[in-house]
């Protein structure tokens, strides 16, 4: 296997955004350098023929999930909150090793790897030849039903989750008198 | 018939727990239904493993609910029976009491019916829960530290041997947990000494063998005044019992390998124990030891692997469940009528108690095993056993007899003997303490009628228990 | 199929019904779709139903892990009547969580599974809507994600080993170590087993007791029912020891660490992590497929009694103490809790006893004696705690505690209903602190007599384990097989039998003869297999060449004496995984 | 030799007086309960009379015990015990019924009094050794309730505890001596145990051990030194306890046994030297403490010492027959002489010091003639009962070695002293107390009375050869004891020896007679400090092995308490590290992630490096 | 090949962030790095094995971060709401 010069200009890039990621003390940037992470990596899902897939994680992944962490950390203006003193100092060098440590055990266990000899073609990784598989009853089908009972589920559970002043301010209706008690505060 | 005898105390118990306004009559009734039902079981007895039953409980397991008696059991059955009549029928105590006693009646018999190794388990186990209730329920202000110390080294001592009961089978290769299948495949090599380990350390708890009995006296001191709770603990040492039935048939190389080690606890602790049982403070930690002494003894016979040996042990473990809890019902009496167990002040009972006297009399000399009474042939056959084996350690062990003779008279004599130092008020407790009233001396007669027939007529029971010796005497090439 | 179009269709429907219909309404209709799939999970019994390309596997082990996890979330809805609509609706969608993952051989479904089952549980684990209970919530949640990653990263390295996605694909070598242990790491943090276990005793403690019910009782149903399929003894040498290792470590850390609480829920959370190590000692054997899903529901039962009774006493933090005298305060509780707590100890004859018995018997099957040992000796430590709790229970309550329920009883009076409002036994105030969720469960009619019920199952299984084996088993009442085999015996290291069935019976698991040591060569000697139904034939292959029909289970017990030919030339034998022709045992 | 059922049945009528006397007793008026318990005992005299007279008579019950028979015998030998100890037991039960009259617990003294001769005929008619044993330690428990009987005093209760314990040190002797012979021979039945020692075939040492175990048993049993320090505190019982038990037949069982199994001791030169030492010291020993005593009961206490000292010097120099010859004389001059002591004692209203007493000779003529043939024979005054059988063992002590005669003569010439110490202060000199003495009722002389006679006549039946050369009691016991053929003296030596002691002996007599009618002089006194403690034995006893005892158990009892205290900090320290993992919990989510972190690291890591 | 290698190293980094980061948003943050990096091996594996199944799965990959995200953030902004901070640090009632 040749390594062309992209490939190492995109293996630095995907390192540095990671980096970038997990060290940048201003949550905004941080973010930022999450979504041009995605970007180099989507660019890297192009050259390996799943172009379909990068599309999407441009489109979903880059340009919506990210976004809206972005919209978070503005929204709680914890961009660059100041967190008070550090009670675990020396954790961020414990973190380091077992990083490593981590690394290099996976990067170990992928060094076996053994492609096949002749893989079967890719075509691309196109809609045309992913659709097939994504919608057949017999192949995946079940599973993206599945995917798509989880965001109803994620739905639900978030909205429960930011608006739990509903109760306080009107209990139900139907609300049996034998339930005393009120929201906390 | 066997099937009743086992769960109808169960059902008693229940049933009197429901309602307990059923009384003492109807845990009587229970209690001597299970004697007769004994004596049907005994005088049908046509030696082997008779009334043997067996029905699939877990087949996949290879567990099966499978009972049945030999001399051993057919010996010890009569022991719970007997006991748990004579205890429901003298103890003063709160119908629950008596309930919770009938149902760990069902637990000791299982223990000596089971013929399946993990039914006997189930039996071994369950039985410490009516144990504990009975502690935690009537027991002293201190109890909670002697619940805890009984239940953790049951349990501490007990699960493993779990570990130990899959070995016998796994390693061994039998095709379930029977009895049958074990000991047609005992185990053998390094696996058995570990798993007899595992064994030694449930029953060394439940022998009680020395170190292990520490748990013994506060569990006595700790029970309700009254000794049901005690006699029914007493009941439950069936270590000697389970090392007869399971442990040792079914690893007779690992026991071989334990035996230079678990004869020397037996002997030690029966002397120990005897001389501690010298200073003990009260009436309950007296016997408290006195049992250690007496169960290492038997212990040092079954150790001892021979024909002897065993016949003694079993027959030692019997008798002494029966003086041992009668002697803790007789402390209940005395209990009723002084309020208090301590041993110092002396209390000159025997003027105007005789009957009383006489009964103590009547168990203390069974206790010591005084010929004649029930404990004197299960210690001479102990005794025939392991002189054969060490006679050094017989010699040790039956210091204790000297010992024992020690302890007990001493005892006897604060309590029964000599003039109180109290000239005045006399007469006021001359009226107070009353002599045995008639249920009183029912047990009293029960208890010394058997006292005395298992003393004078051993035969009874020796002649199921000699084929049991020669079986374990044969499993080390004795026998003959 | 019915059963997954239930669960799922249900909580789609219900969450858009929801806005018009009431709370109660919607609670209701949740009960009772509960109810209907786990009665359509009986229908067929024994028959594996498969779907969408065999990613939907529907088969006893799933069938009956559905059931327990349906009985877990009838509890805590039954218990819990929260104060807004989506309370059921996140449970149904946890238990439809758990059915998927317990009926598929799909990594990818499971991992989708997996978080249709976490992302209700998150939410309900803050439903207290306090400090704690948002603690708990981020904690289970961050750390969720991380294990989340760890598991997709793993399926990842999975499919680069073998190129599938499926369970029990073949494979070697440090890659797929590799993937298997990421996988395993990703369920022992569902499962809670050190060190991965941390979350546990945290959102315990912080969630709801209702919530914390339903998470004792149910997510390991499902983290078990996924291990099941992927780590079968086959893959043994590759996963043994390091299951091995967080079991031990398990068991010790969860029961010492048990010992130094004085919270209710925390402590049960620590008895949570060391019976999370004792199910793993299951997989080891070659039934665990039956007798894990045994000690799921009997633990599940006694932690459900355990966690319902607490339930009823408050839903936030529980001091021991407040346990004292609830045999005298409310005798049908305390009752329901000593025995509970006695058969989560597992003393005999309960059924925590046959469920530890049970899985302690599949890792001495297979070896793991240290293993036995160590998991027996904490057993007996666990004890400790357990007893305290069971004497708590019986002791005599306090002045204060008297007081408490006469002011208790006072206000039940004024509420006058008997249907009420959970009189706290406790001491906490009506009416203070209960959060979004209702206060302390109701202790009506509805809750006790599930409390009953659970409590009948518990004695049916302690009284006839049998029951529960069966139910777990796959196929008609096995018939035991016995073989007798006369020597020679040299040359025969891989032989097997099968059992010819006339209609073909799909096994999850293969059922091996669990009466001949496992991994041994064939030896002369008497053998019984189990599994296997009336009308079988057995059939015996020795070197993969058959030695022809030897005898038929016509009767429950068959002997057979199979007389050996002269040892065959050797040769590699690695046993197919049959559809059709179940492999009974790979080597007698 | 016939299997009969009348042979258990003597026991039985003992025991039933036991049994109906200790539940009925108090529906019994005075003196029937007595009479009922006397004639009890009777009854068992003429059964076993009569039996003997048939021949003997055996009774088995197979298999008791496992391999371990429940068998009677009745030979000569045991029948010569069985009459003594019935015949005997018989007249003091008699003169009980007298004596104890007025007392509290006249039925329940008749009642362990039956148990007591139940005990010791089964005692002499067991043949299986487990048998024998249940008598042994029947009689001590018996000799235990007598001696307590009136427990309500401390000291009565003490002693009659320290005999039982001093006993039991004896029987453990006893057990072990059974295992030994059951793991050498497989059989504990006496008479299968004399085959089988014939038949040979076994270690000789180990055999010897036997007979040393047993030895201890009897040393407990016939309180030899060093096993003697209950013997004198038993004097607190009752007189008749002290007449039957502690004299006339329980303590000789010891005797009795070692005479069983002579077939075990004949050969073995090293066991009967030892017996013989033990002997000679006992005798001696008793002797010396017996001349410091004041308590009348004590006096004759130790003289019962010393003659037991005769006795087990003749077993060790090989006379059994000797042995039981003198067991029987003994059991009449020593019964005699106690219930002479409980006749004035009974005068006297209960006083036991012979300082108090004193010139009975005038107030109890009756009593007095008792005492002086009891002073005779006890003193070996030919041609009593006492001097024929003390001869036969100076005789063979003399074949055994002269030097042991010499010294066997000093302890006749004690007992001379002993026996006539005790007649003058009781008899002679002025009364010096303040009781009114009276004489004994009939029901207590006429006992006397034949005892009397007993003691002056019994020695016929066991002349010496010189003088009868087939006597009775040798050739009648030879066929139970076995056939040891004994050396005989030559004539001439008989003669002389028999002449030298009873020259010795009536000069002794004569001369202490006269000596202890004068003021002691100081030695003596100072002697009598010593012999008065029993030169100090029980206080060495105390300081070597009671009180070191009785502190270890303390000590044990508290090391018991650390054993648990032990266990429980085990739990503690497992409590510990619980706590000490529960702290890992921090709740700090981060620490959480490292850790978990770490352990897939450390797992990974050894999955993929394996 | 490379790939799967910089797919490891970017695992590793997310999970220093991970453990690193002191706000919940940013540990999240990292914690989607990591799935991002099962992913790119997903799609490394997928083209070196020819397999479309492989591509499939990354699709519901980025449906379940996307699930993951919704509830994670909604969680945070509900704890910052009643807190004021989303420092993981300051957490630390339950413990024990």
């Amino acid at each position: 296997m040749s390594v062309g010069i992209w490939e190492i200009v995109a293996l630095v890039l995907l390192v540095i955004t990671a980096i970038a990621v997990v060290r940048l003390q201003n949550a905004v940037h941080a973010a930022l350098a999450l979504i041009a992470n995605f970007l180099v990596v989507a660019g890297v899902y192009v050259a390996l023929e799943a172009r379909f897939v990068a599309m999407i994680q441009i489109i979903v992944y880059a340009g919506a999930i990210v976004v809206l962490f972005l919209f978070v950390i503005m929204l709680l203006s914890a961009a660059s909150a100041s967190m008070g003193k550090d009670l675990f100092p020396r954790l961020p060098w414990v973190a380091g090793l077992g990083a490593v440590g981590l690394a290099g055990v996976l990067l170990l266990a992928l060094s076996h790897f053994q492609p096949p000899a002749s893989p079967p073609p890719l075509q691309g990784g196109l809609p045309q030849v992913l659709g097939p598989l994504l919608y057949d009853p017999q192949q995946w089908l079940y599973a993206l039903l599945l995917v798509g009972f989880l965001l109803l589920v994620a739905t639900v559970a978030a909205v429960v989750l930011i608006e739990p002043e509903r109760i306080a301010s009107q209990p139900g209706p139907e609300a049996p008198k034998d339930e005393p008690g009120v929201a906390e505060r | 018939m066997i099937h009743m005898g086992l769960w109808l105390p169960l059902l008693a118990g229940l049933v009197l727990l429901l309602f307990p306004s059923l009384g003492r009559g109807f845990a009587v009734a229970s209690a001597a239904a299970s004697l007769v039902i004994w004596l049907v079981l005994f005088v049908g007895y046509d030696g082997g493993v008779a009334y043997y039953s067996q029905t699939p409980f877990l087949p996949e397991l290879g567990v099966y609910y499978s009972v049945g008696l030999d001399g051993s059991g057919l010996l010890l059955w009569f022991a719970v029976s007997l006991v748990v009549l004579l205890g429901v029928w003298i103890a003063d105590v709160p119908v629950r009491f008596l309930a919770l006693s009938l149902i760990m009646q069902t637990g000791l018999l299982g223990i000596f019916a089971a013929q399946d190794l993990v039914l006997f388990y189930v039996f071994f186990e369950a039985t410490l829960i009516p144990a504990l209730l009975m502690l935690w329920f009537f027991g002293g202000p201190d109890r909670l530290r002697a619940i805890y110390t009984f239940a953790l080294f049951t349990l501490v001592g007990s699960l493993p041997m779990l570990a130990a009961i899959f070995a016998v089978r796994y390693l061994g290769g039998a095709e379930s947990f029977l009895f049958t299948d074990l000991a047609a495949n005992p185990l053998t090599g390094p696996a058995a000494t570990l798993a007899f380990l595992g064994f030694l350390l449930a029953l060394a708890v439940k022998t009680p063998l020395f170190p292990l009995h520490a748990w013994l006296p506060g569990f006595h001191q700790q029970n309700h005044p009254s000794g049901l709770a005690d006699a029914m603990g007493t009941l439950y040492k069936v270590g000697i019992f389970a090392f007869f039935k399971w442990a040792i048939p079914l690893m007779p190389e690992g026991f071989q390998q334990w035996q230079g080690l678990l004869l020397f606890l037996a002997a030690f602790g029966a002397l120990y124990a005897a001389w501690v049982a010298f200073s003990a403070p009260d009436w309950k930690t007296l016997l408290a030891y006195a049992g250690v002494s007496h169960l290492g003894m038997g212990a040092l016979g079954l150790f001892s692997g021979n024909m002897e040996g065993t016949v003694g042990a079993l027959y030692l473990l019997g008798a002494s469940m029966i003086y041992g809890s009668a002697m803790f019902l007789f402390v209940g009496l005395v209990y009723k009528r002084t309020g208090s167990l301590e041993l110092m002040p002396v209390r000159g009972l025997a003027r105007h108690t005789p009957a009383l006297y006489v009964l103590g009399m009547f168990l203390l000399m069974a206790m010591i095993g005084l010929p004649g009474l029930s404990g004197f042939p299960g210690e001479l056959m102990v005794l025939l056993g392991a002189y054969q084996v060490s006679p050094w350690l017989t010699f040790v062990t039956f210091v204790s007899v000297v010992a024992a003779a020690a302890y007990a008279l001493t005892a006897f004599q604060k309590l029964f003997q000599e003039t109180p130092p109290r000239p005045a008020s006399d007469a006021a407790q001359a009226s107070a303490v009353l002599d045995l009233n008639w249920r009183e001396w029912g047990f009293a007669a029960l208890t010394v009628g058997v006292l005395l027939l298992m003393g004078l007529y051993p035969k009874l029971f020796t002649v199921y228990l000699e084929p049991l010796g020669r079986a374990i005497a044969a499993l080390f090439g004795g026998g003959a | 199929m019915t059963t997954l179009y239930i669960l799922v269709g249900l909580a789609t429907v219900l969450t858009l019904l929801s806005f018009v219909v009431s709370r109660e309404a919607s609670r209701y209709i949740a009960v009772s779709g509960l109810l209907l799939a786990g009665l359509y999970s009986l229908v067929d019994w024994g028959q594996t139903v498969i779907g969408f390309g065999g990613l939907y596997q529907f088969d006893t082990l799933a069938r009956g892990l559905t059931i327990v996890a349906i009985l877990g979330g009838l509890w805590a809805l039954l218990l819990g009547p929260a104060r807004k609509f989506e309370f059921p609706l996140l449970v149904l969608f946890a238990v439809a969580g758990i059915h998927i993952m317990a009926s598929t051989p799909n990594l990818v479904v499971m991992v989708i599974a997996l978080e249709i089952l976490s992302l209700p549980l998150y939410v309900l684990a803050t439903w207290q809507r306090n400090e704690k209970g948002f603690e708990a919530g981020l904690k289970y949640f961050l750390l969720g994600a991380l294990a989340a990653a760890i598991f997709l990263y793993g399926i990842a390295l999975y499919f680069g080993a073998t190129g599938s996605f499926a369970v029990g694909a073949a494979g070697s070598g440090p890659l797929y170590t590799a993937a298997l242990l990421l996988i395993l790491t990703a369920f022992a943090f569902k499962i809670a087993m050190v060190p991965f276990h941390w979350w546990a005793p945290d959102v315990y403690q912080g969630s709801p007791t209702v919530v914390t019910l339903f998470m004792a009782t149910v997510v390991k149903v499902a983290a078990f029912a996924a291990m099941l399929r992927i780590f079968t003894p086959e893959g043994l040498e590759v996963w043994g020891m390091a299951l091995a290792a967080l079991i031990a470590l398990t068991i010790l850390f969860g029961n010492l660490g048990a010992l130094a609480q004085s919270e209710a829920k925390r402590l049960f959370a620590y008895s949570s992590i060391a019976n999370a190590g004792y199910i793993g000692l299951g997989l080891f054997g070659p039934t665990g497929g039956i007798t894990i899903p045994f000690y799921l529901l009997s633990y599940g039962l006694a932690t459900g009694i355990i966690f319902a009774v607490l339930a009823m006493l408050s839903n936030q933090d529980i001091p021991l103490e407040r346990l004292r005298g609830l045999w005298y305060r409310r005798p049908l509780l305390g009752g329901a809790m000593a025995i509970s707590v006695l058969s989560v100890l597992g003393l005999p004859p309960l059924a925590g006893f046959w469920a530890k018995f049970m899985v302690f018997q599949e890792a001495a099957l297979a070896g793991f004696w240290g293993l036995v040992v160590l998991a027996l000796l904490t057993s007996a430590i666990g004890a400790y705690y357990y007893l305290k709790v069971f004497f708590l229970v019986f002791s005599r309550p306090t002045l204060v505690q008297e007081a408490d329920d006469r002011e208790a009883e006072a206000a039940l009076a004024e509420f006058g209903s008997s249907e009420a409002p959970g009189i706290p036994v406790s001491s906490a105030p009506l009416g203070l602190t209960q959060g979004l969720m209702a206060p302390a469960a109701h202790t009506g009619l509805p809750t006790l007599s599930i409390l009953l019920v659970a409590l009948g199952l518990l004695g049916l299984l302690s009284i006839l384990p049998a029951l529960g084996l069966r139910f777990f088993s796959p196929g008609p009442t096995t018939a035991t097989v016995a073989a007798t085999i006369t020597a020679p015996t040299v040359g025969y290291s891989h032989s097997e039998y099968r059992f010819i069935t006339p209609n073909p019976r799909p096994l999850h698991h293969p059922l091996h003869a669990l009466r001949a040591p496992p991994g041994g060569a064939l030896t002369a000697g008497s053998h019984t297999l189990l599994d296997g139904s009336p009308g079988d034939s057995l059939e015996l292959f020795a070197n993969r060449s058959p030695l022809g029909l030897v005898g038929d289970c016509s009767e429950r017990r068959v002997t057979v004496v199979v007389t050996l030919p002269l040892p065959a030339p050797s040769c590699e034998a690695v046993r197919p995984r049959g559809q059709d022709l179940t492999p009974i045992v790979d080597s007698l | 030799m016939q299997e009969t059922i009348f042979l258990p049945l003597i026991i039985a009528l003992p025991l039933l007086g036991f049994v109906v006397l200790g539940l009925f007793g108090k529906h019994f008026k005075e003196p029937v309960a007595g009479w009922l318990a006397s004639s009890l005992v009777l009854g068992s005299f003429l059964l076993g009379l009569y039996l003997l007279f048939q021949g003997g008579a055996r009774w088995t019950l197979l298999d008791w015990l496992p391999g371990i028979p429940f068998s009677f015998n009745l030979d000569n030998l045991s029948g010569v015990m069985l009459l003594v100890v019935t015949g005997v037991g018989f007249l003091i039960h008699v003169w009980a019924i007298g004596y104890m009259h007025g007392d509290p617990g006249y039925s329940r003294f008749f009642s362990y009094f039956n148990l007591f001769i139940a005990a010791m005929l089964v005692l002499v008619l067991g043949d299986s050794l487990p048998v024998v044993f249940i008598g042994w330690e029947g009689v001590g428990l018996a000799s235990y309730l007598l001696i307590g009987f009136w427990y309500n005093q401390r000291v009565n209760a003490d002693s009659a505890r320290k005999a039982f314990i001093v006993n039991r040190i004896g029987d453990l002797g006893f057990l072990l001596a059974m295992g030994l012979l059951w793991k050498m021979f497989g059989t504990l039945s006496i008479s299968e145990l004399v085959q089988k020692v014939e038949a040979g075939g076994y270690n000789p040492a180990a055999l010897t051990l036997a007979g040393l175990l047993l030895l201890i048993g009897a040393m407990g049993k016939s309180a030899q030194v060093p096993l003697m320090v209950w013997l004198p505190d038993a004097m607190a019982g009752p007189t008749p306890v002290s007449a039957l038990i502690h004299a006339a037949t329980m303590v000789t069982a010891g005797v009795y046994l070692l005479v069983r199994h002579a077939f075990m001791l004949h050969g073995d030169a090293c066991l009967s030297g030892l017996i013989v030492v033990i002997g000679l010291i006992t005798a001696i020993y008793g002797a010396l403490a017996s001349l410091g005593q004041w308590d009348i009961k004590r006096i004759v206490a130790y003289t019962t010492l010393s003659q037991l000292g005769f006795m087990f010097v003749a077993v060790g120099v090989g006379a059994y027959w000797v042995a039981i010859f003198h067991i029987v004389t003994h059991a009449f001059f020593k019964a005699l002489m106690f219930m002479t002591s409980g006749s004035v004692i009974h005068a006297l209203g209960g006083e036991q010091d012979v300082r108090q007493m004193g010139g009975m000779r005038k107030y109890l003529p009756s009593t007095h003639i008792h005492g002086v043939v009891a002073t005779l024979a006890s003193g070996g005054l030919i041609p009593l009962a006492g001097f024929w059988s003390k001869d036969a063992i100076l005789a063979y002590s003399f074949a055994y070695g002269p030097l042991l005669w010499a010294l066997m003569m000093i302890a006749s010439v004690l007992a001379a002293l002993y026996s006539v110490r005790w007649y003058v202060l009781v008899f002679w000199g002025d009364y010096r107390g303040k009781e009114h003495p009276h004489e004994s009722p009939p029901v207590m002389l006429w006992p006397n009375h034949i005892l009397m006679v007993g003691a002056a006549g019994a020695g016929f039946m066991g002349l010496p050869y010189v003088i009868d050369y087939q006597n009775f009691l040798n050739p009648f016991l030879t066929p139970a004891i076995g056939d040891f053929a004994l050396e005989k003296l030559p004539v001439l030596t008989e003669w002389i020896l028999i002449i030298v002691s009873a020259v010795v002996a009536a000069v002794t007599l004569w001369w202490g007679f006269g000596f202890y009618q004068q003021k002691a002089p100081p030695w003596l006194e100072r002697f009598q400090v010593w012999a008065l403690e029993g030169f100090y034995a029980d206080a060495l006893f105390n300081t070597i092995l009671v009180n070191p005892a009785r502190s270890l158990a303390g000590v044990l009892l508290d090391a018991d308490r650390g054993i648990l205290a032990g266990f429980t900090g085990l739990g503690s320290l497992v409590g510990g590290l619980g706590r000490l993992l529960a702290s890992l919990q921090t709740g700090a989510l981060r620490l959480y992630m490292v850790g978990l972190m770490i352990a897939l690291v450390l797992l990974l890591g050894w999955g993929v490096l394996r | 090949m490379i790939w799967l290698f910089a797919s490891a190293l970017l695992f590793a980094i997310g999970t220093y962030g991970a453990l690193t980061r002191r706000t919940a948003i940013l540990v999240f943050l990292s914690v989607e790095l990591m799935l991002n990096a099962a992913a790119l091996a997903l799609i490394g594996f997928a083209q070196l094995m020819g397999s479309l199944d492989a591509q499939v799965v990354v699709l519901f990959i980025i449906a379940i971060a996307a699930a993951e995200v919704a509830v994670g953030l909604g969680l945070i902004v509900a704890i910052f709401r009643r807190r004021e901070t989303t420092s993981v640090d300051e957490l630390r009632q339950l413990r024990g």
